[in-house]
This record gives structure tokens, C-alpha cells and sequence, in this order.
């Protein structure tokens, strides 16, 4: 990922990386699954080029895994490079918090009491 | 009447017990009152189409009333939950 | 730098990579050097600590590199683990601001035109 | 009078043209002056000493008057230019 926004314009590079939580409100998560709408590729396209146009960036990545994840496992990773660290960062949490908000993907999490429950749903 | 296919995702497709079925009816709200009657007892289903938002041939209804949508013909209705990120109001679990 | 910090209790990890920028206010730059004076280790450690007491951190790694350097190198990494990425976030950006203010590290740039130059001296 | 070391760091050491100096004098305030009176032809050596902090015995000088800063026999005075972060109110250049 950290090459994938290598540029040597930039003097800072952002990046968060989101991954598999061992609870939720209390209560011990074994397996997250992760399923995604057809536009979501589309879609994440668009909030990174809004991101690029909004902010002084010189590279901009974001990635999300689908599927079946385990503990500790990466999910979403985003990265932001600017020739300073302030724009950088500002970048990267727009850029994070858009993709949440924005790109249809689904959290599926599965609890150690056998029980499941969709993120964002409750 | 407009016939189609309401397609549902993730929590909706699991309330639903289907990923597809077909809506005849003029406009979204029609449909979705259609669906919500044929799935009456599943307070599952109730409750994540009161959460969820809408594509018509892949266009968000967004906040238009669906009343005011009116439906193609061998068109697509899909019916998304709240994304991880908790976008159309649900509480966002994630981090 | 991600090991360092991976924890299955974090639900986000915030980084940020400082690296070799080829211009500064408009001049190429084509080569870095960083000295430290002997107690910046004891310094970023305190630094570092003072994040971990400030926000509800699972992991903090820092990590600043002294001597010669090329463009585009990373010059310093930091990395905070969080449950949620908000204060991943802000830990991070406090931990790279309080380093940059406060460990006595030193940085000389060297411009294509052959001049020098002590940043944070002009 | 005490007797003890200067020691000049980055562009300290740079513009004094050496890493260390002895100085004798009282108080810290003393000892700096001394020192410009010796560089007193180097306009970049003036430049830096304004810039920098001081530490005395490992000791941060902070925001104390530099002519109530007693020094002791034998004592270190460091000179530190402001860090890359611009800590000492330079303008920090770098990301």
C-alpha cells in the first residue's frame, strides 16, 4: 500500500487501517465476513477522486477486503500522501469516513455466543 | 402495473429468506407495501426495509417519497441495508 | 511497523510515514541527513508514553531514523491502535506533532543547486 | 567563576566551525556572551545562538532568564538549535 502512494513530491503519507475487532459492545467477535454490492468498486472509485480533488493529495489508495476475514486481519486500508502531514491526515479521515458512509459493503459479525449481527443495522 | 424483480442484499436478503422476487405494481411504494404484506409475520423484514435505501435500475431513490417513484417495467428494485459505516442512520458498529 | 502495533483488541490502526520530499519552498532537494542528539531516544519514549496516558490507545510504535537519506525514503513512522478510528486518528496526529516539537532531532537538506540548509533554522 | 565545556550541536556546530568550546564564567548568560564576543565577526553563529535552547548538565534551561542560570565547576552547556519540527519558534519547513 505504501508504494502504491510512494512519491517523492510527497513529504507525509496518512494511512488507516481497519481490522478485525476481537469484541463489539461488550461481546467477544470470532469472524467478521464482508459482502459488497456490485457498484461498490464504483463507488469507492468516486469517493477517492473527490478526495484527490478536494485535497491537495500527490496519491491516493483505498482497498477493501471482501469475504470472510479472521481476528486481527486488515479489512480496509486507506492511504493519503501530501507534501504535509496536517492535509494528510485531514485527507485520510475524509477519505476513510466517506468510504464507510458511502461504498455499499456490508459487515456480517459473528459472535463466540453462536450469535450474528449485521453492523450498522441495530 | 410495471412487473419486475425486487433483488434484496445482505441483512435484507437474510430477513427475506430470498436474494430475489418479483414486484408488479406502479410505484416503489406500492412495491414495497406488497413485499412488507407477503412477509407480514417476519418483523426481521420490517424492520431492516424501514432502514434501508433504494436503488431503482441502479439509481438511488435517495430521499425522494416512494410513492413518487414510479417502477419500469422489467425493472430492478434493490433493497440495501445500512452500509458497515452505519450510512442510512443506522448506529455505526464499526471502527 | 504494523506488527508492532497489531492487536486483535484494535479495531482501527492510524499511521503516519514521513518521508524525503524532493522540494522545500520551492527549491529541489536531493539528499536529507538527520542527527539526534543523545537524549532523543529517552525523548520520543517519553513522548510516546504520554500519548499512551492520553487517549485509549491498544499500541503505540515510533520510530525516527537518523544519517543520510534518499528521496522518498520514510524518515519517520508512527502508528497508533485504537478500538475505533477517531482516536486512532488524533492520538496519531498528537504523537507526530509533539515528536516534531520535541525530540531533539535535526534536519539538514541538501538543494540541487548545492546549498544546505537546517530546517526549522530560517 | 566556573570553568566547564560548550558543546554546539547541528547548526550550532556548524556555524561555530567547532563541537565544543570550554567557557568560564558565572551564569549561563555569562557564558553565551563570551561566546558571541569570540564569533563576533559570524553573523550565522549570532543567528543561531538566538535560536537555540539550552541545556546545562542535561537539564533544560526552558524559559529561564540565561543570566540567573548559575553554571557549575566542570559543567556542560549544550547548545540546541531548533529541532526539525521547529520547536524553538522557527519556522518548521518540514511535513
Amino acid at each position: 500500500m505504501l508504494r502504491a502512494v510512494a512519491d517523492p513530491t510527497a513529504g507525509g503519507t496518512a494511512l488507516f487501517v481497519g481490522t478485525v475487532r476481537d469484541h463489539d459492545h461488550g461481546r467477544e467477535v470470532t469472524r467478521l465476513s464482508y459482502s459488497a454490492h456490485p457498484s461498490a468498486e464504483q463507488q469507492l472509485r468516486e469517493v477517492v477522486e473527490k478526495v484527490a480533488a478536494e485535497f491537495p493529495v500527490r496519491a491516493v489508495a483505498a482497498l477493501h477486503r471482501v469475504g470472510d476475514l479472521e481476528l486481527g486481519e486488515a479489512a480496509v486500508v486507506v492511504a493519503v500522501a501530501c507534501d504535509h502531514r496536517a492535509e494528510a491526515f485531514d485527507a485520510c479521515r475524509r477519505l476513510i469516513d466517506d468510504l464507510k458512509h458511502t461504498v455499499p459493503i456490508w459487515k456480517h459479525q459473528f459472535f463466540a455466543d453462536g450469535d450474528a449481527e449485521w453492523v450498522g443495522m441495530c | 402495473m410495471a412487473r419486475g424483480t425486487i433483488r434484496y442484499w445482505a441483512a435484507a436478503r437474510e430477513a427475506a429468506g430470498l436474494a430475489e422476487e418479483p414486484y408488479d405494481a406502479v410505484t416503489l411504494g406500492e412495491a414495497l407495501a406488497a413485499a412488507r404484506a407477503k412477509h407480514a409475520e417476519n418483523q426481521a423484514f420490517a424492520d431492516v426495509l424501514r432502514r434501508s435505501s433504494f436503488l431503482v435500475d441502479g439509481q438511488p431513490v435517495g430521499s425522494r417519497d416512494p410513492d413518487s417513484v414510479a417502477l419500469p417495467d422489467g425493472g430492478t428494485v434493490e433493497v440495501l441495508p445500512p452500509f458497515a459505516g452505519g450510512s442510512a442512520g443506522g448506529r455505526g458498529g464499526s471502527p
